[in-house]
């Protein structure tokens, strides 16, 4: 194992993360463009603050996400740089919105689940096109009749949304409050259902056996 | 009580903002009539893209009347939601299941508010309106939830991932596999195990007539003078004792007990003795 | 046509430079990222010597190429740089193992002569592997009709073996008993070589040469 001092580490840490074609974990760089030097965690994490405060001031920022750290361009600058490609971003329909926001914030979830809470079907396209951007995924199946699949985000999802964590995500608060406040109540109505009750979960439970 | 002012309060999400109060019930046009219920024509066809849905359509009355979701009045709540399916209806919109199944749900909590109580129920009969408003609340919170999802600086629209090319002396490392030299040496032991196997005389005789050879040869040179390398060959013996005399020759140069020279290209190789074996 | 302040060019062409695919020109740049400002020749050539000065002791450069500018990595990091893309090359086959050690133990050994021993046609993907690990080499021709390449074992074998000479390599009965000891069910095979033995060789090699 070789010394490298810390204006080289830094150089070639900054290059890796600049050549990577995704975010790049510590774990990854001590077992790549490291793996021939000596280097503690804490030089490691002394060169990555420096080349964060390095790019505060220009047009690309070093972030850190889900998966590890990547450059990326300063959003303010979205305007103008996304005039470098013909096609824009795309837009999500509210609908899909909705439906990535309850995997995220509710998950693990099932389709059926998260069309009782939004009160309307799920189209097979939201959740397949959820699927291919690699945003969602099935992490297993509820032990209830028909076995319906649990959908959970992936690091990519968070990765995109440029979130470390999924406690990173927006108004959690949001849901926190409601489950404070609501969750009693709710199996109030669950301990005595009423006819209307038994309407909607079998209406529920037909939805998800047609999946 | 709704006017343009609190239409423009709307947020930003909320469908109809467009003020053309002009609607078609039962074929006639209306205007301004009721004037909460405004839904320009061009909305109509996309009501139920616009309204992710009963839960959205009823949030969106209960906000439009900035009524309390806690204190849902579910009586005029429940007209105005009538009249929007109505208007669906009216427009032969292919009405959504879901809608006509909240429609039902509401004329069910009316028909139990307006049920006299008695008294003795109180205590254990839950107010018919909670699971409404608990899922009301719950969709709310995945709207607004939706909405910061939305808001959040995303690859592609509003950041974009950096790349910077690699130098083109970057070239992909290969992780070669490790081999230890019992491996090497026990695949030597298989293969001429397996020779013997198959044809034992040819091997064994080879072997030992190459060893034989160099120990001949060596005989036949000394480390004064030089002696023609084609002297060493014995023509009569064939290709395979020409083959064997090579070998040995080649083997006897490897290891320096003989030294071969050549005076210029073409002309004749002579090989005498090598160096280190005189110093011995 | 807006202004736009020394800082803010910069900002903004060093992130096109870095978002873009590939090298960006200046006329590309006008047309896009700065189509809604006012940018003379002169000023954008500027920031484009300042982007140059700043990364000259980065890990990278910005360099500029036949099609335009781009940000590309340090030089002298590539041999780090390229452990990012490293893979594992598989574990050598029986038949690459038997190939070695003939050539080791009996060198120097044309093709055909290890072909005789081992009882089946040497692949040259076998051949190629060892001469690229820089293993074995030619040494010579044998005087035979088609003058066959006669192969020896280089420098590098020896190293990687740590031996010192040819003379250290342990004759085959050091490891034979242990090899009973070890693995009897394959030393039984291997004794009778069977119609099976064949059919496992032949399917190496066809694997080999399709690597």
């Amino acid at each position: 194992m070789k010394k490298i001092n810390k204006e080289q580490l830094k150089q070639l840490v900054e290059a890796a993360l600049f050549v990577a074609d995704s975010p790049v974990s510590k774990v990854t760089l001590k077992e790549t463009v490291l793996s021939d030097f000596q280097v503690s965690e804490r030089a490691l994490n002394d060169v990555l603050k420096t080349l964060m405060l390095d790019y505060q001031p220009r047009g690309i920022q070093l972030v850190e996400v889900a998966s590890g750290y990547r450059f990326q361009s300063l959003d303010s600058l979205s305007p103008w740089l996304s005039k470098m490609w013909q096609e824009s971003a795309p837009r999500y329909s509210r609908a899909m919105l909705e439906t990535l926001a309850l995997i995220a914030y509710r998950q693990p979830i099932t389709r059926g689940e998260i069309e009782a809470v939004r009160g309307v079907a799920v189209s097979s396209n939201i959740v397949r096109t959820l699927t291919e951007r690699n945003w969602i995924k099935v992490v297993g199946h509820k032990e209830v009749p028909g076995r319906p699949a649990l959908y959970a985000t992936t690091r990519q999802f968070l990765d995109y949304f440029s979130l470390k964590s999924l406690a990173d995500l927006p108004s959690s608060d949001v849901f926190e409050a409601l489950d404070d406040q609501t969750q009693p109540p709710a199996t109030a109505t669950l301990d005595a259902p009423s006819e209307d009750d038994r309407a909607i979960e079998t209406a529920e439970q037909k939805r998800e056996e047609n999946e | 009580m709704t006017d343009v002012e609190n239409a423009s309060e709307l947020t930003a999400a909320d469908p109809v903002q467009q003020p053309l109060p002009l609607a078609f019930i039962h074929g006639e046009a209306l205007i301004e009539k009721p004037q909460d219920l405004y839904i320009p024509p061009d909305a109509l066809e996309v009501i139920l893209e616009t309204f992710e849905g009963p839960l959205d359509l009823l949030l969106y009355l209960i906000r439009k009347q900035k009524f309390d979701i806690t204190a849902l009045p579910v009586a005029d709540i429940t007209a105005q939601y009538m009249e929007y399916v109505e208007v669906m209806k009216s427009l032969k919109l292919e009405l959504a299941a879901e809608y006509l199944l909240m429609a039902a749900i509401l004329a069910e909590i009316k028909s139990r508010l307006l049920l006299p109580r008695r008294s003795d129920e109180d205590d254990d009969e839950e107010d018919p309106r909670a699971e409404l408003i608990r899922r009301l609340r719950e969709y709310e919170a995945v709207k607004v939830a939706a909405q910061s999802l939305d808001e959040q600086p995303r690859l592609e629209r509003d950041i974009f991932a950096v790349k910077a090319d690699v130098a083109d002396s970057v070239s992909p490392i290969r992780i070669e596999p490790d081999v230890s030299l019992q491996e090497l040496v026990l695949a030597f032991g298989h293969a001429m195990k397996r020779a013997a196997a198959f044809e034992h005389h040819t091997i064994e005789r080879e072997v030992l007539s190459t060893r034989e050879r160099m120990s001949q040869i060596l005989s036949m040179v000394n480390s004064q003078t030089y002696t023609p390398l084609d002297a060493l060959f014995t023509p009569e013996e064939g290709r395979g004792g020409v083959v064997v005399s090579f070998l040995a020759i080649l083997e006897l140069v490897k290891e320096q007990l003989l030294l071969c020279v050549q005076a210029g290209p073409y002309s004749r190789i002579h090989v005498k003795l090598g160096q280190h074996e005189e110093n011995q």
